[in-house]
C-alpha cells in the first residue's frame, strides 16, 4: 500500500516498544459489539494507481466539457481562461500541503499571500478591508446578512428579486430556526430590467430593517445604479449588502464601494478557479473600516517580528468559535486558501490592466452574441443593459429547448425554470452567459442550433 | 533575499496575460463603465511565478517535514489525487449543465456516498457541506428539523468539554442553549454527569469520538442508547475518523449524525486552510431531514434532485433546505475517492492501525520525559496527549516548547488544546509518518526537554532559525494592519 | 507580452542609462544588408495563451494515444504506468528550472539526484559506474563502441543481428568518416531464437575486435546467455557491449554485469518516461571501476567541503570537451537530467519489490497473450524465450496488417518491414510488446481484431 | 534537516507503488530469472515526495532569481508549455505507431520545421539532434558527407579562439583537424588571419555569433564569401541566436548550417542540465546531406520519411544518414512551438532587443567599477563580458567573486569563459529579467567589487550561507566516489 510507509516488521518493532501484544490491544476502549474483524465486505480492496485512473477516468469521459463545446453557461459560475502558471503555483507543495498559518514564524508564504490578497480584494470591490475568504458567495450573503444584524441590532433583511435564488435558498435555510426575518421580492421578466426591484426596495425600508441586498450584475443580467438605494439605506440607519457574482464585471463596471455598499460579499471563481461542478469556489467577503471586528471569517494582518522585521499573523481570532466557543461571531472556521491563492496569483498575473481588457472583451463579446440572438424570430432580449451575461425570452419554455441545444453539442445557456422551478411566469426565460473563451465559431454554432430547435 | 509585498513590486501597467483584442461595440452597461483606477498592480509571468515561489519557501508543509498536529489529521496528500481533480471532465464542467451531460460527475458523487455509507454504517449522507463546522451545522439543523417537524421543542445541546471548539458555536447557531458536560479524570466524558442531565429539554447530544484527548469513548452504546430514550439525537464530530476507519462503524455506536472531514481522514489538502469538504452521514431517524440538493440512481441514470423534486420525493420531503448555491465541493470528492479507491477496504482499515500504531509509539517513547495525564488508562488512538507539567518551576510553557521545535526543523503540535488539560500538547503523527520520521521527532522532542530542563533560560525566544523571529501578535490584534496601503512601510 | 518584464518606460529609460538613441544602435554590428525592419511576414504575431492551447490542442487530437487503445508497440519505447508523483517532482521548479551544477554550492539537490541514479543504474545493470546519462540508448551504444576502442586500441566491432537496427543505423553513420570498422549480423525469422548469433559472434572474434555488442532482450524480444560470449570476448582482449532497450526486464533476468559485460548500455525511457514520440529519452551506460576514465559523460562525484560536510560535485570534467576541446572523449556534452531525475524518482518509487512485481507482472502478460495470439491459424510465435516482447510470423506482409489493425483502433505492434525496409525475409514478422498496462479486455480486442484482419 | 541518501533511508522491502497481481504463467525466461538480490531500495510514496522536494530545496533555479550566466541563456519557461507537453495526445503516443495515427504529431514537427526554418532564413532543418553540441556534429556531418560527395578530400576546420569548446571536439569527431584563428583585439575573429588560412585543405570554418564575447561578428559576411570561394563551408554555432532572433536571419549572412538551442533561445527548461534539444538549419548547398529522418507534407497529410523512401527521394538521397534511434526530443519541440506561438513575429523580435537592452544596461552600470575589456569598442549584444582585472593586487579571482555572489543570494556568472579574456566574467541577463531584478544584480555586484577593494581578506572563503561551503572538487577528481557504498559514509 503505497502511501502507508511502515513495513511490518516496523510493526511489529512498534508494538514490542510499546508493549502491546497485536494491534487489537491498541483499540481495547472499543464495544466489543462494534468491532470490525475484517475489511468492510462490500467495498473493493485497494487498487493500483491505474485502476484508479482508469475507473475515474470513465466517469470523467461520461461528461460533456465546457472547453470541448460551444459554451455559454452562467448564472454564478463563469468559465474563464486560467493561465498556466497559476496552477503551478498552487501545486506547489509548501502552498498545497502546508496548514492554516497558526504558526505564523513557519507560514509567512501563505500569510503574505493572504495579506496581498485581503489587499487585492478590497481594492478591487472599492471597500476598506477584506477577509481571507469564505466557503463561497452564498454562505458569504448570509454571513453578511448576520453581521448586518449584529451591527444594527435589527432583525429584518429585504433582498432584491434579483439575487441567485439559490443564494436566496441558503439565505433561507439558515435563517428558518433564528428570529431574522427575510423578506425577498418576487422575480417578473418585466422588459429592460428583470429582476431590479430598487424602488420597491426603498419604499420598503423601515425603522427594523438591518439591511438591503442586491446582486449586481444581477441574476438576469441586469446592471444598475446602486447609489440611490444606498443612500435610502443610510438614511434609515441600514446596511446595504451588494452581491456580486461575477467578479470579472469590476473591471468594466463602478465598483459596489463606490456605489455607496457597507457589505460587497461575492463569489471570486472567476478569477483563478475553474468550474470544478460548482466547488471548491470562493467567498469575497468586504466591508468598510468601522465594521471590521464585526466582520466574519479569517483575517490576516501585518505585524513586526522580534527583530522588527515585518511579518504576518493571523489576527483578531478573538471573534472565531474556537476561541469564543458559543459566542463566536460565525460557525465559519476555514475559509478557502487555495482558491484564494489562485485568485490572488491570476489576478496579479492580470494586473489592472489585464483585467480591464478582459472585461471589456467579455462585455464585446456579450454585446455581440446578444444582438445576434435578439435578431431570431420570437426570441427577445429581456437585457438591455447587462456585463457579460443576458436574459432572453423565447417563443417556448426554456427547459427542453437547453436540452435539445445540449443534444446538438452546445451548452446554451440555463433555463429560469431550472432556477426557480414551479414558477410558470419565467419558465420562457434563458440565461446566456458569455466570456473571453467563446469564439466567433462558437456563435455560429449556437445561433444555428438555437435556431433550429426554434424552428 | 526578502520578498517585497506584491504591491511594491508590481505596476498598474505591467501585464502577465496576453489577451485577444476587444471588437468595436456599443457597450451596453447603463452609464455604469468604471471610471476610477482600481490601482490593482500587475506582474509579467516570469515575475509572477518568482513572487510566489519565493514566498512558497518561507512555509512549512508535509511535502517537508512531519505536521504532528492533534486533531487535524496532517497526512500525506497523493499527487494521483491531484491529477485525477484536474481530468477535464470533472474540472471543466458546469454546476448547472443540463443533467444528461454530467452523468459522469453524478456518478462521481453517487459513488463516493456509497463508499461513507458504508464506511460509516449510516443509511443517508449530504455531500454538500464545504467543511467540518459547515457539516456539523448541516447535523444539527437536520436535527433540529427532525424535533420541529414532530413539534418537540427542546432547548438544550449538551457538549463534553473535550469537544471541538466549534461544537458550542454550532449548536448555538442553531438557536440552542449550550451546557457543557465535563471529562472524568480518565479523559473521557463523565458519563454519570451526561446521563444525569438528560431530559425532555435536551436536543442533542455533541461528542467527539475519539474525543479531542486522544482517547475512545468506551461508553458510547450506553450513552446513544440514553440519549435516545430521553428522545434526542447524538451528534458525533467526526474529525478524528482517521483512528478507527475500517475498524469501528459509527452508526454500530447508534449515533444519529456526523460529518466527515474528507481534508482530514480522506487525505484532501489543506490547502493552507481550505477549501476544506463535510459530508454528513446520518441515521434513519434524520434522513429525510438531510439538506437539497442530493444525487439519486435511477432507471435512466443518475439524478441531481434540486428544489422542485424534492418535494415530490417521499424520502426527502422534510428536507431542511438548501446549504450552499451548488452542490459541494466536486474537487474535493474526486480526491477523496481516488484516496479510497486506492486504499481499498483492507488499506483503510490498515490507516486506522497505522496511525494508531504510530501515535501509541510516541506515547510509549515520550512519557518517561514529557507529562502524559492519560497514558495510565491505556493506549491512545490516533493522537498522544502530552502536557508541559513536567516543566514546571523553569518559567518554560507549552509555547516554548513548540517554538524550540520550529528550530530543530519540525512544525509544533497542536498547543493548549484540549482545554482539558493544562498546558496541552496533542502529538497526531498520523499514518503516513514512517518508523524513522517519528524516530526523528520523539529524539528531538527527547533532546528539547532534556535541554529546557538543564538551561531554562536558552529557550525563551526561540525559534531563531525561521523565516521569522516570534511575530507580535497583540500589536496586530490591537490596531490591525489588514491591507496593503503605500507609504506606510517604505524602509 | 506576458514573458517579456520591461515596459516602455523602462526601455527608454534603460537607453538613456546606456547612451543609445534607440534600440537599434544597439544593433549597429548587423550589416545594412542584414537587418530585418519589421517582424517576418510569413509569421503569425503574439497569441493568447488560449489560442496556443487551441492550436496544439486540434495537434494533439489528431493522434491515437497509446493510453486509450489497446496498445502493444515497443521496439525500443515502451508505455509503462509512471505514478503521479513522479511528475509533480519533475515539475518543481527547482528541478525543473535549474541549470547544470557547475555551482555546486547552490545544486545539491540536482547533484545529489545524480549520485544516486548513478548508483541505481550501475546497481539494476550489475555494473560497477554508470554515467549521470546520455541522449538516448543509440547514442549511448555509439559512445560504447568508441570508448571500447579507447580501451582496446583495436577498431572493429562486431555488431549482433539481434541489436536494434536504429541502433545499427546510429552507429554506422557516426563511424562512416572515421576509420572503426563496424559488422552487422544479418536477422533472419529463425524459429526458437530470432537475431540470436552468439555462436558466429563468437567465431568472429579476432585480434583486432575491439568489443562485441549485443542487445538483450534482443529487437526481436528473445533473451540469451551471454556468459559464454563474455568468456570468448575477455580471451580475446575484446570488451562485451550489452545493450538493453527495456530495463524493466532487469527486474526479472540476470543483469549484463551478472554475465560477464564491460560495458553496458541502455534506453532508460521505460522507468519514469513517457512514450513522447520517441523524445526526450533518457541513454544509461555503466561500465566497471577499471575503465572509469575512459568512460564518456557527466559524472557526479562525492566529496566534502570546506567544513568536511559532505556534498557532491561534478567530477572528472577533464574528460570533457569544455576542458579538452579537440582531445575530449566524446562530443556529447550535456546529460538528459530532467528525465534521470524521473527514472530515479520512479525506481525509488518501485524499490527492489516494486520492480520485480513490475516485472514479473510484465513477463505474466507477455507469456499469456503469445500463447493466445500463438494460437490463431497461420501465426507463429517466432520467440520462444523473451521478457515483455515477442516476435510473430504472419501469413501475410506485416506491415498492411499493422495499419488495418490501427484502422480498427488497436496498435498491435511494430511490422518488420517498418524497422527492416526492404528486407523480404523479415516482412512477414511482428514484433508485439505488452506491458503492466494491457488489460484481459485488450488482449480480447487484439486477439479479435488480428482474427478478423486475418481472415 | 540534512537529506540523507536514498540508500540510507529507503529499503528493498518498502514500495510506493501497488501492482495487479501477477498471473500464475510458465516463465518464459530461459533459465536466465534474476535470482541474485538487485539492492535497490525503496520507499512509500509520502517519503519519496518528501525526500526529493526536500533536495529539491537545496537547488537555485530560474523560478528563484536570476542566473546571469554567459552564453547559457536561462530565461523564464513559461508554465503553458510544461500542459502542452503533457497533452496526451503528445505525451503519450509511441515513435513506431503506424503514420495515419500520428498526423498531428508530424504536423508539428513541420510547423516548428516551418518556423525555425522562416526565422533563420535558411531552406532545409534536421530535427533530430538531441543537444546544441549533436546538433553541430550533425551540421558537421553535413559538410564532410557534402565534401566527400564531391571527392573533395579537405582535412582541416578553422575555429576561432572565441567559440563554444564543444566546436573542436565535434570537427575532431568528424575526423578534422583543429586550427585556431585567433581574436582581434575588439574580440572580434582576426579576419585577416582568417582570409590567410583558407585554401583547399580547408573544409569549413566554425564560428559562433553572436560570439562567446557577446559581441557581433560585423565581417560574417565577407567571411562567408571568402569561405564559399575557397570551397569550403561555414558552420555558425547558433547558442546566441536570442540576441538577434527577428532582427536578423543567419540565413542572410551567407551561412551553411547553424543548430539551434531550443532550450536556449526557445525557453525549454534547462532541467538540471538536459535534456536540450539542437535542430540544425542548413543551406541549399547542403539539404540534401541532411539526416533522416525527416517530415514531408503530402497531399495525403504528413509522412515521416524513414530509411527506404530516403532513397527514393530526390532532395535527400544523399542523406549522411541516422543520428538518433527515433524523431528527436518531441516533448522539447511541442515546448518550444509553444513559446513561439506565443510570443509571435513581433514578440520573438522584441525577445533579441529586451535581451541586447538588457545587456548593455549591465555593461553601462558596471563598467565604471569592473573591468569590461570590450566595452569601448560599441554595444555589446545579449552578454556583457567583464574581466577581474580590476582586483589585481588583491589576490582575489573570479572565482572569489563568483561564489561571493552566492552569498547575496544570486547564481554567479559564467566564469574563465570566454577563454580570450583573462579572469573571463560573462553576464547574460535574457529578455525575462525585469529592471528591478537588473538593479539588484548591479547593486550587489557593485557592492561586492566595492567591498573587495576595501577588504579583500573577508572574501577568501565564501560561500557561507550557501546549502554548502566550498567543495573540494580536487579530492573529487582525485579518487573519484561514484557511487554509495554502505558503511562509507557512516557518520
Amino acid at each position: 500500500m503505497r502511501y502507508l510507509p511502515l513495513t511490518q516488521p516496523d510493526r511489529e518493532a512498534m508494538l514490542a516498544v510499546i508493549g502491546a501484544a497485536d494491534i487489537d490491544a491498541l483499540f481495547i476502549d472499543v464495544p466489543q459489539s462494534a468491532r470490525l474483524t475484517a475489511p468492510i465486505a462490500a467495498l473493493p480492496l485497494h487498487a493500483p494507481e491505474q485502476t484508479v485512473e482508469r475507473a475515474l477516468g470513465a466517469m470523467a469521459a461520461k461528461n460533456m466539457t465546457a472547453g470541448t463545446v460551444p459554451f455559454f453557461v452562467g448564472g454564478g459560475a463563469y468559465k474563464h481562461h486560467v493561465p498556466a502558471s497559476v496552477d503551478h503555483i498552487i501545486q506547489r507543495g509548501e502552498f498545497l500541503t502546508a496548514y492554516t498559518p497558526y504558526q505564523p514564524e513557519i507560514a509567512q508564504g501563505t500569510l503574505q499571500v493572504l495579506f496581498e490578497f485581503q489587499t487585492q480584494v478590497a481594492r478591487l470591490l472599492g471597500m476598506d478591508v477584506a477577509n481571507a475568504s469564505m466557503y463561497d458567495g452564498s454562505t458569504a450573503m448570509t454571513e453578511a446578512v448576520f453581521m448586518a444584524r449584529r451591527v444594527t441590532r435589527r432583525a429584518k433583511a429585504l433582498v432584491s428579486a434579483g439575487v441567485h435564488p439559490h443564494y436566496v435558498n441558503v439565505l433561507k435555510t439558515l435563517t428558518q430556526f433564528t428570529d431574522d426575518v427575510v423578506e425577498v421580492g418576487e422575480p417578473a421578466l418585466q422588459s429592460g430590467k428583470p429582476g431590479d426591484d430598487i424602488d420597491a426596495l426603498m419604499a420598503g425600508i423601515d425603522a427594523e430593517t438591518s439591511c438591503v441586498v442586491v446582486q449586481n450584475p444581477n441574476v438576469f443580467g441586469h446592471v444598475a445604479d446602486l447609489a440611490p438605494l444606498a443612500q435610502a439605506c443610510h438614511a434609515a440607519g441600514a446596511l446595504l449588502v451588494v452581491v456580486v457574482t461575477e467578479v470579472v464585471s469590476l473591471g468594466a463596471m463602478m465598483s459596489p464601494g463606490e456605489m455607496g455598499a457597507d457589505i460587497v460579499v461575492g463569489e471570486g471563481q472567476s478569477i483563478g478557479n475553474g468550474l470544478n461542478f460548482g466547488g471548491p469556489y470562493l467567498g469575497l467577503f468586504a466591508t468598510r473600516d468601522k465594521y471590521v471586528r464585526q466582520m466574519p471569517g479569517r483575517l490576516c494582518g501585518e505585524t513586526v517580528d522580534a527583530d522588527g522585521k515585518r511579518g504576518f499573523v493571523l489576527t483578531l481570532s478573538t471573534r472565531e468559535q474556537h476561541i469564543r466557543r458559543e459566542k463566536a461571531t460565525s460557525n465559519i472556521c476555514t475559509n478557502s486558501g487555495l482558491c484564494a491563492l489562485a485568485f490572488s496569483v491570476h489576478m496579479t498575473l492580470l494586473g489592472e490592466k489585464g483585467l480591464r481588457h478582459l472585461a471589456s472583451l467579455n462585455h464585446a463579446h456579450a454585446v455581440q452574441l446578444a444582438e445576434r440572438l435578439g435578431r431570431i424570430p420570437g426570441v427577445e432580449l429581456v437585457t438591455t443593459t447587462f456585463f457579460n451575461e443576458f436574459t432572453l425570452k423565447l417563443p417556448v419554455e426554456a427547459r427542453p429547448v437547453v436540452r435539445k441545444l445540449a443534444d446538438r453539442g452546445v451548452l446554451g445557456g440555463i433555463s429560469l425554470g431550472r432556477l426557480y422551478p414551479g414558477v410558470a411566469a419565467l419558465d420562457r426565460g434563458m440565461l446566456v452567459a458569455v466570456t473571453e473563451t467563446a469564439t466567433d465559431a462558437d456563435f455560429d454554432a449556437f445561433e444555428d442550433a438555437l435556431d433550429e430547435v426554434l424552428a | 533575499l526578502e520578498e517585497p509585498l506584491l504591491f511594491e513590486r508590481g505596476a498598474v501597467d505591467r501585464c502577465g496575460v496576453d489577451l485577444d483584442d476587444v471588437p468595436v461595440v456599443q457597450d451596453r452597461l447603463g452609464g455604469l463603465a468604471r471610471t476610477a483606477p482600481i490601482n490593482l498592480p500587475g506582474l509579467s509571468e516570469p515575475e509572477t511565478v518568482r513572487h510566489y515561489t519565493r514566498l512558497s519557501r518561507q512555509n512549512y508543509a508535509i511535502d517537508l517535514g512531519i505536521f504532528p498536529l492533534g486533531s487535524c489529521t496532517m497526512k500525506h496528500n497523493p499527487r494521483l489525487n491531484e491529477k485525477m481533480a484536474r481530468l477535464p471532465g470533472f474540472a471543466d464542467i458546469h454546476p448547472l449543465q443540463p443533467q444528461p451531460t454530467v452523468q459522469g460527475a453524478l456518478q462521481l458523487i453517487d459513488t463516493l456516498a456509497t463508499w461513507l455509507k458504508l464506511l460509516t454504517g449510516m443509511p443517508e449522507v449530504a455531500m454538500s457541506p464545504k467543511a467540518g463546522a459547515h457539516g456539523e451545522l448541516c447535523g444539527m439543523l437536520a436535527i433540529r428539523a427532525a424535533l420541529e417537524a414532530r413539534g418537540d421543542a427542546r432547548s438544550v445541546v449538551l457538549v463534553p468539554e473535550s469537544a471541538h471548539g466549534t461544537n458550542p458555536a454550532t449548536a448555538a447557531f442553531c438557536g440552542y442553549a449550550v451546557e457543557n458536560i465535563p471529562a472524568n479524570a480518565r479523559g473521557r466524558v463523565d458519563v454519570e454527569a451526561l446521563l444525569a442531565r438528560l431530559g425532555p429539554d435536551v436536543a442533542a447530544v455533541m461528542i467527539t469520538n475519539p474525543n479531542t484527548c486522544g482517547l475512545f469513548e468506551p461508553d458510547m452504546v450506553a450513552i446513544c442508547d440514553a440519549v435516545h430514550a430521553a428522545g434526542g439525537f447524538v451528534y458525533c464530530d467526526g474529525a478524528n475518523f482517521n483512528a478507527i476507519v475500517g475498524r469501528v462503524r459509527p452508526g454500530d455506536l447508534g449515533i444519529d449524525a456526523m460529518h466527515i472531514n474528507l481534508h482530514k481522514t480522506f487525505s484532501t489538502p489543506h490547502g493552507g486552510g481550505g477549501p476544506g469538504s463535510g459530508p454528513v452521514v446520518f441515521s434513519a431517524a434524520l434522513a429525510q431531514f438531510a439538506p437539497l440538493p442530493f444525487v439519486r440512481k435511477t432507471k435512466d441514470g443518475f439524478e441531481l434532485v434540486e428544489e422542485a423534486q424534492a418535494k415530490a420525493s417521499s424520502d426527502h420531503d422534510h428536507s431542511f433546505g438548501r446549504m450552499v448555491a451548488f452542490h459541494g465541493q466536486m474537487g474535493m470528492f474526486v480526491r477523496a475517492l481516488a484516496y479510497m479507491m486506492s486504499h481499498g477496504a483492507d488499506g483503510l482499515r490498515q490507516v486506522a492501525e497505522d496511525a494508531v500504531l504510530n501515535a501509541n509509539y510516541i506515547l510509549a517513547s515520550l512519557k518517561d520525559v514529557y507529562t502524559a495525564p492519560f497514558a495510565a488508562t491505556g493506549p491512545c488512538m490516533h493522537e498522544a496527549l502530552f502536557s508541559d507539567d513536567f516543566l514546571e518551576g523553569t518559567g518554560l510553557t507549552t509555547l516554548d516548547l513548540a517554538k524550540a521545535m520550529i528550530d530543530e526543523g519540525f512544525h509544533p503540535m497542536t498547543m493548549y488544546f484540549p482545554l482539558v488539560v493544562h498546558g496541552a500538547m496533542l502529538v497526531e503523527p498520523t499514518e503516513t509518518e514512517s518508523r524513522a520520521s517519528l524516530d526523528q521527532l520523539i529524539g528531538a522532542m527527547r533532546s528539547i526537554a532534556e535541554r529546557m530542563l538543564a538551561d531554562p533560560d536558552a529557550w525563551r525566544t526561540s525559534p531563531h532559525l525561521a523565516p521569522r523571529r516570534r511575530l507580535d501578535e497583540t500589536a496586530a490584534a490591537r490596531k490591525p494592519v489588514l491591507r496593503y496601503t503605500p507609504g506606510r512601510d517604505a524602509a
